[in-house]
């Protein structure tokens, strides 16, 4: 009887979700195991012609890793659905846009200015760009165009199942995978992890004053951090009440404050909604200039709030001026 | 503090003492003031009736030739006449008030290669005097007391409304203690605010004539030995016309009727011609420590 | 006196109706709203109240999810400083509103889209003046119109057969 | 992000809704039909009616008939504000066997027709109302009221003519009754009237009786010289804290006999007697009138050398067989629980001096008709008599209307008494020294029981009536017949000529207006006041004494100017209503308190210190917070703060604001 | 022998000016003209009212009912000296000298003044001489007035005249502003064109 096959693909990444999978460490000689990787480029050589030449569905299920921008992206996801039973969305890019999915803060043309003309690194005087095609002796040379904005997987293609984290924690992805196997799924469009907040899970939460009122917000770089003490009542601008539990508070224990990358909780619909909602309430002040001032010390909203799904959230991207006349 | 001074149309005509006597307070009070350069009429009432918003726009014109002079802090520009000042000061406040006014305006001013955006603030010279410079100052600078000078201080109407803020509009204060400043005696009496009937005098006489000797009958029966006035109209309706009203009412009254400059400029021992005594139809040496 | 620059006119906004949802607190701008009506006072009919019980209920993601389904501005009603009926409520949404302004300074969405005013059970008057003042500055600003989220465009057949298929 | 748009509770939803003309109220600007037609399509929705009046009996029928009829399981009512008939509609679902918060309410009437000047705008903002309404309703679960058992005693705060009686009426019910009044006696404004309009009684004589019957009743405990500190807790279970400031002798002593005024060291008056408004002056030590109830003297500390300077005879001391005079109380505060407080602190009179063209404080015989009051009042500075600031007896007085009230400038209302008092002043005038009077009045309003008669009486007295609105009092004599007399310009409005008229003495007509420290009060007692400053009712027709804070209720003037006889059918009012609350044992609190889920809280504590009642407490053995259902008042504050969504308020859930906010934006 | 001399007083609705209320509510300062309630304020306040054929309240209610002949044939709006104490004196805040302005120039607008009275006249030459030179010349806008109204006065005030020239209170130059004059007229005329535009 043949092992059910499996994808594993990236599109906007960085590479850190394929850490994760090599992170599995023993567990991945189970995990082969048990299933047959049928597509996985990052760690074997296989072309999209083999993809193409799998029937439809013929895959179990198919993780996909990385926010989605360039035609290529689309084309291959699309190409997933297609050949995979099950998809399932792979860390915080694909989840809710991650990093990259901050690039939506900027319309594409100015993006590339930056990068090809105005960094401080950049040399290129004749002002070249990527082109889609371009003529060279022996023939045409092709590259993937960029579209508008970046998108979260489920914005391009329907996804069943959700792993979140940047990158993803290795036991919520052996529980995936032995979720697949033994078929013990829960509904369409969960999230694979637990349904509740990091403090839940946090070892400094009985440091948390139940008074705790914040006078201004600190940047991890400005302060001694107390290794012991809850990060938020140090300051900091910690988002573990607010994003999902299942990362074993790896940050925390790092003495670092939770950025927010596991996304948030599923009675949530915005999650950096949320966490201003929160955060802000705890500030001391009630005089309106008072309260401006501590806010100043929010240095960047989205980068603070939104870091890792801004594509997911309910503004999607940077508003542009309106079009004038009507809906 | 920065001053402008706008005379205005009459303060160069039949109130032309009041401008001489201004002046000359000024300097004596050591306040650099000099004159709006270009200022033109300001509207004045009578013109209101003839078109308001040209009123309007030709006062305007004035606020925004000051506003051109505005340095690190507003202007503040001085109005004595009575009717300047509240015609600046309504063009002010209208502008604000009703939009389409403020638009038509600003469009002409425009048109001239002018704006003004409303930091210009209007002052009569009692605020000033008072209020800015202060009455130790003024007590200061007097060098021939006014003993024995019983003055019935006159604000007239537009002094004090309906824009002026710097003094109550029913019992105004202000030249009153600007006259004990001088050492002269404040009469006190209740028609200090009441119309002295403007235009009226030259356009239906008998009302005009009427409402003048009023006033200055109730002044010298509560004892005034001299009438002060702050605007150039009533000077000229309460003085010049004393000799038609001895005519209609049949009683004389020689009650001398000088700007409150003129009686300043006395105190501060100013010669009588830089303060424009000889102007005056009714001699002011009759009274006391005028002479 | 007031800044006499001239108004803008809306141009080109001719035929647009702005959209505006409201949230008033029960005690004091809903029941003020009310006082309008019962003075009959009318006013733009372009915004749309939902009440809740006070303002410190009010927070970020009912604002955003009221700009995302599609209304052009945003009015929040709350008693003034001092007299909440719930004591401090008001204070909580004025922190909220201060953070999520900031927040939509970096997303590029007009300050005046999102208006917070404090407003007394016996201030009829106000709630009418203020209606009428951000239904004319959503109406010059023109319409929202934030770029739709894309959802996915074909629904993959087989996603109906996984299940089974996954344990085969 | 992943929610599906399913009822709560399981069933699906089915929705009646109910779309009133409200007469013409809603119908004259909304296409009831219209909308009526657009519910209709909107899912879930099974029935869909228009009524005329919905709040009526068979309008309320036809729910319960639906309800029954077509099984629904969640009502929509479109008419007027909740605020007004929530409570009607959700008993009409019980009375059908359904849950009362199966129902919500679209406000189409305050919200949309009476303040929507385009009939199309208007139906379209009510449809735009009703689909919010019916999205939200498919989310309610079924509720229960709260029951919280509440304290019977019950606070007065004012003792004026309102406060006493409310107090007597409450007290009579068998009711502990705690009467706060700031003055060293009880009486208000009343006690200081010399006759009552229209039918001329006495004041005193029908105030007094019920002051000692306060002042002797069982069940009433009275604090003179005392001003409610501070206010907690909630309807049915109100905390007050009451400061009572000394009065330096024994209230349980003293028997008012006053040797101990007649020894004091000050063989005259000094200071300004408040009672007759400064028209007389009394010693340190006084009586504050002779009806003064508590009957008892007081010592004034700033006047009082033994209590200002520290030295002095205290020949009081040694006047006083019953060792009354205590020089040492202090300020006390005391703390009592009541189950509802009744406001009736009453009003302040309109400064005279605020309108300098009448004169007042500049001529001394222009005079204030409160000070006319104590003139002619038999216990007054002159006994009785009327006789001006220097000693003569005016022949001709002028009385001024409406002195600070239709007033843009002062007081835009009408203080409502001003008419019939000055036709009292001047009936009494007429009667006393039979001097001629002129009223001057801008409108007569005579418009309660027996008041027309008496102007008619007035009228035949002899009284002369101007039209018009004096313009100025002056001294400024224009004919020999002025000289020396205050004349009043005015124009003679129904002669259409301008008349100056010389009389003796002006009396001026203040306006009622409320206490400077109005505004402090309703902070205090987390109430509203109108523009003008007057406590505002929680409705004008249908919940006149009533506020916004449940147990809090209104009597008299503090609400807004009226006279006397308003204002003691007021105080009955309020007391009914607070006898109401607390003869019933218990309030049934709207279930709109927050819970937070067991099972998702994750014991952030965000929500712990935001809430103002401490009504939420975190379990460091579950590591959760929970909220304590008995303190919490339902504003939501933990809700809007919660960032994992474990916090709910009820009726106010996330998924009904949501569905709500689609609703509005998403069908029109 | 003489009769009796009886006129008819009745008003017919038709008489009346239906718009007249509103086209003078509709200038600045005119907002409040339907919220009198004709208390006579203005009128006892009014130092010319002694004069008037109206009082200050009949001409609000006048104007306020569209008695648009009376109101511009009185002489009511003629003495108005323009002193503003109504204008601060009334309870509802009605700009009462503002609207007396107003009426004074419908009135001059429609030509119904009373011939030969000086008030417009007077108004007139002060705008021609603000015109032409930026500033009014009291002495020969007075000097005007009196030739074109009652040139017999022009003797009875010469000696006044004489007075003021001899004291140096009344220049037969022409006072002229400094800089440009024509601005002036340019921005008169600007202001017509702008109102046009508004209307």
């Amino acid at each position: 009887m043949s092992k059910p096959k499996a994808g594993f693909y990236w599109c906007a990444s960085c590479g850190g979700c394929e850490e994760s999978v090599v992170d599995l460490a023993e567990d991945l000689i189970a995990v082969v195991a048990a299933i047959d990787f049928a597509f996985f480029p990052c760690a074997m050589d296989f072309k999209r012609e083999d993809v193409e030449a799998m029937k439809d569905g013929e895959m179990a299920v198919c993780f996909i890793n990385g926010a989605v921008r360039s035609s290529e992206q689309f084309e291959m996801v699309e190409l997933l659905r297609k050949k995979s039973q099950l998809i399932i969305a792979y860390g915080s890019c694909a989840h809710m846009g991650g990093i990259p999915g901050l690039a939506n803060l900027y319309d594409l043309e100015s993006l590339l200015k930056r990068v090809y003309s105005e960094t401080e690194s950049t040399d290129n005087p004749s002002g070249t760009r990527p082109l889609p095609q371009t003529t060279v002796p022996g023939g045409k040379l092709t590259l993937p165009t960029l579209d508008e904005s970046v998108k979260s997987l489920d914005q391009v293609i329907p996804v069943d199942y959700y792993i979140p984290g940047c990158p993803p924690p290795t036991p919520l992805l052996k529980a995936a995978v032995e979720a697949v196997l033994s078929g013990k799924l829960p509904p369409k469009g969960s999230v694979l992890a637990p349904d509740h907040a990091l403090c839940k899970e946090c070892p400094r939460i009985d440091s948390k004053p139940e008074d705790l009122l914040i006078k201004e917000f600190k940047r991890p770089h400005e302060i001694q951090i107390d290794t012991e003490k809850c990060l938020l009542a140090q300051g900091l601008m910690c988002l573990g009440s607010g994003t999902r539990a299942g990362c074993a508070a790896v940050c925390i224990k790092g003495n670092m404050p939770c950025t927010g990358c596991m996304g948030p909780v599923s009675r949530v619909r915005d999650h950096g909604g949320a966490m201003m909602g929160a955060i802000s309430s705890l500030l001391e002040y009630t005089e309106e200039d008072q309260i401006v001032a501590a806010l100043d010390s929010v240095v960047d909203p989205v980068g603070t709030f939104y870091r890792y799904g801004v594509p997911a959230s309910m503004m999607f991207r940077k508003h542009k001026a309106p079009a004038i006349g009507g809906h | 503090m920065r001053y402008l001074y706008y005379p205005g149309c009459s303060l160069k005509g039949t109130g032309k003492a009041y401008d001489e006597s201004l002046v000359a307070v000024f300097d004596k009070l050591g306040m650099d003031v000099k004159e709006l350069p270009g200022w033109n009429c300001c509207g004045a009432t009578a013109y209101m009736s003839v078109d308001e918003t040209k009123a309007f726009a030709l006062a305007a014109r004035n606020l925004a030739l000051a506003e051109q002079e505005n340095g690190s802090d507003p202007i503040h520009l001085i109005a004595p006449c009575a009717a300047c000042y509240l015609v600046l000061n309504k063009v002010q406040k209208y502008m604000g008030e009703y939009g389409h006014l403020r638009e038509v305006i600003a469009n002409s001013l425009k048109a001239v290669g002018l704006n003004y955006h409303g930091t210009v603030k209007v002052r009569h010279p009692l605020d000033v005097f008072v209020n800015d410079i202060g009455l130790d100052k003024i007590k200061a600078a007097v060098s021939h007391p006014l003993k024995g000078l019983k003055v019935a201080s006159y604000y007239g109407c537009q002094v004090v409304r309906p824009y002026a803020d710097f003094d109550n509009q029913y019992n105004p204060q202000t030249m009153d203690q600007l006259m004990k400043a001088l050492g002269a005696e404040a009469v006190d009496w209740p028609l200090k605010t009441r119309c002295c009937g403007g235009t009226l005098t030259g356009t239906v006489e008998e009302a005009g004539l009427r409402m003048s000797y009023i006033l200055l009958k109730e002044a010298s029966k509560r004892g005034a030995n001299i009438m002060a006035t702050a605007c150039p109209l009533c000077q000229f309706n309460l003085e010049c016309y004393q000799g038609k009203m001895r005519g209609t009412f049949g009683d004389s009254i020689d009650l001398p009727v000088a700007f409150f400059t003129q009686i300043m400029g006395r105190a501060f021992g100013l010669e009588a011609k830089r303060i424009g005594l000889q102007r005056l139809f009714v001699p002011v040496k009759a009274a006391p420590a005028m002479a | 006196m007031s800044n006499l620059s001239l108004p803008q006119t809306a141009a080109g906004n001719d035929g647009f109706e702005p959209r505006i949802v409201a949230f008033f607190c029960n005690w004091c701008t809903y029941t003020a709203s009310d006082l309008a009506g019962i003075s009959r006072m009318t006013y733009a009919p372009n915004t749309r109240v939902i009440r809740v019980m006070c303002s410190g209920r009010i927070e970020p993601q009912l604002i955003l999810a009221a700009l995302r389904k599609g209304a052009d501005g945003v009015l929040i009603g709350g008693c003034h400083p001092g007299d909440c009926h719930y004591q401090v409520g008001n204070y909580k949404c004025l922190r909220r509103f201060k953070l999520l302004k900031r927040y939509f300074e970096q997303m590029g969405i007009e300050p005046e889209r999102v208006r917070l005013e404090w407003i007394a059970a016996s201030e009829g008057d106000k709630v009418q003046k203020v209606t009428n003042e951000m239904v004319e500055q959503v109406r010059k600003l023109g319409p929202l119109n934030l770029a739709e989220p894309p959802k996915p465009h074909h629904q993959a057949a087989v996603c109906a057969v996984a299940a089974e298929g996954a344990v085969s | 992000m992943f929610m599906e748009n399913k009822a709560s509770d399981g069933e699906q939803p089915r929705v009646g809704v109910y779309v009133c003309y409200c007469g013409m109220n809603i119908a004259s600007k909304v296409d009831v039909e219209a909308v009526r037609q657009f519910a209709e399509k909107l899912p879930n929705v099974v029935v869909s009616r228009t009524y005329k009046f919905m709040c009526s009996d068979p309008g309320q029928e036809l729910i319960a008939h639906d309800i029954k009829e077509q099984n629904l399981n969640r009502i929509v009512v479109a008419s007027c504000s909740p605020l007004l008939h929530d409570a009607t509609f959700r008993k009409a679902c019980a009375k059908a066997g359904l849950n009362p918060f199966y129902f919500t309410m679209a406000n189409i009437r305050e919200q949309v027709s009476w303040v929507t000047a385009n009939s199309a705008a208007a139906t379209k903002k009510a449809e735009a109302l009703v689909a919010a309404a019916v999205a939200r309703v498919a989310m309610h679960e079924a509720l229960e009221k709260k029951r919280v058992p509440v304290h019977a005693d019950v606070m007065v705060v004012g003792a004026g003519i309102s406060g006493i009686h409310a107090a007597l009426l409450l007290a009579n019910a068998g009711k502990k009754v705690y009467l706060v009044e700031r003055e060293p006696s009880i009486g208000g404004h009343m006690g200081q009237l010399d006759k009552t309009f229209p039918t001329l009684d006495c004041s005193a004589c029908i105030l007094t009786p019920k002051m000692s019957e306060v002042k002797n009743h069982p069940n009433i405990t009275l604090w003179t010289l005392s001003e409610v500190q501070e206010v907690s807790g909630f309807s049915g279970n109100f905390k007050v804290k009451v400061k009572r400031n000394p009065r330096f002798v024994k209230l349980e002593l003293c028997v008012a006999c006053g040797q101990c005024v007649e020894a004091c060291v000050f063989k005259e008056g000094r200071v300004p007697d408040e009672y007759n408004i400064g028209l007389s002056k009394h010693k340190p030590i006084y009586m504050p009138f002779p009806q003064a109830t508590p009957a008892s003297v007081l010592i004034d500390p700033n006047a009082c050398l033994k209590l200002s300077r520290g030295k002095c005879a205290s020949k009081c001391v040694e006047a006083c067989d019953r060792a009354a005079i205590d020089f040492e109380q202090k300020v006390e505060y005391s703390e009592v629980d009541v189950g509802a407080i009744i406001l009736a602190t009453g009003y302040q009179l309109f400064d005279a001096k605020k309108m300098p063209e009448y004169g007042y404080g500049k001529y001394p015989n222009v005079y204030t008709m409160i000070e006319l009051e104590r003139l002619v009042n038999a216990a007054g500075p002159t006994q009785g008599e009327i006789v001006m600031r220097d000693g003569r007896k005016p022949k001709r007085v002028g009385i001024i209307h409406c002195v600070g009230s239709r007033d843009k400038r002062h007081h835009p209302y009408c203080s409502s008494v001003c008419c019939m008092v000055s036709l009292k002043m001047a009936h009494l005038i007429r009667e006393r020294i039979d001097a001629e009077v002129f009223n001057f009045y801008i409108d007569m309003r005579t418009t309660l029981k027996g008041y027309e008669e008496f102007y008619d009486r007035v009228l035949h007295d002899g009284v002369n009536f101007v039209r018009g609105r004096v313009a100025e009092v002056t001294d400024w004599a224009m004919t020999p017949g002025e000289e020396g007399k205050l004349v009043i310009r005015v124009e003679d409005t129904l002669i259409g000529v301008v008349r100056r008229i010389p009389v003796d003495m002006v009396v001026l007509a203040t306006a009622m207006e409320a206490h400077d420290n109005a505004d402090d009060v309703r902070r205090k007692f987390n109430i509203s006041c109108s523009k003008e400053g007057w406590f505002l009712e929680r409705h004008p027709k249908l919940a006149p004494v009533s506020t916004f804070s449940d147990g809090i209720f209104l009597a008299g003037v503090c609400q807004g100017p009226k006279d006397i006889p308003e204002s003691v059918a007021q105080a009955g009012a309020a007391a009914a209503e607070a006898l109401a609350l607390v003869d019933k044992g218990f309030v049934e609190i709207e279930p709109n308190s927050a819970c937070i889920d067991a099972d998702t809280c994750s014991g952030c504590k965000t929500c712990v210190p935001l809430c103002p009642y401490h009504a939420i407490t975190f379990d460091a053995e579950k590591k959760i917070s929970a909220v304590n259902e008995a303190l919490c008042k339902g504003c939501g504050t933990c809700v809007g703060s919660c960032p994992s969504g474990a916090a709910q308020q009820k009726l106010f859930t996330d998924e009904q604001l949501h569905q709500e906010i689609e609703g509005v934006l998403n069908y029109v | 022998m003489s009769s009796l001399q009886i006129q008819a007083r009745i008003k017919h609705q038709e008489e009346l000016d239906p718009d007249f209320a509103n086209s003078i509510a509709a200038l600045p300062g005119g907002e409040n003209l339907s919220r009198c309630i004709q208390c006579g304020t203005c009128s006892s306040t009014c130092p010319v009212s002694l004069y008037m054929d109206y009082t200050p309240r009949r001409i609000i209610a006048m104007t306020r009912a569209g008695f648009k002949q009376e109101v511009l044939a009185s002489n009511t709006i003629w003495l108005c000296a323009s002193c503003y104490e109504c204008t601060v004196d009334c309870p509802r805040q009605i700009k009462v000298t503002d609207i007396m302005y107003a009426l004074k120039r419908r009135a001059m607008d429609e030509k119904v003044y009373p011939k030969r009275f000086p008030t417009p006249v007077l108004a007139k030459e002060f705008f021609k001489s603000v015109l032409k030179t930026g500033r009014s010349n009291e002495g020969l806008t007075v000097t005007w007035m009196i030739l074109k109204t009652a040139p017999l006065n022009m003797l009875k005030q010469m000696g006044l005249g004489l007075k003021l020239l001899l004291r140096g209170r009344m220049a037969l130059g022409i006072e002229k502003m400094e800089g440009d004059p024509t601005q002036i007229r340019r921005l008169m005329e600007q202001v017509e064109v702008e109102e046009k535009k508004a209307h």
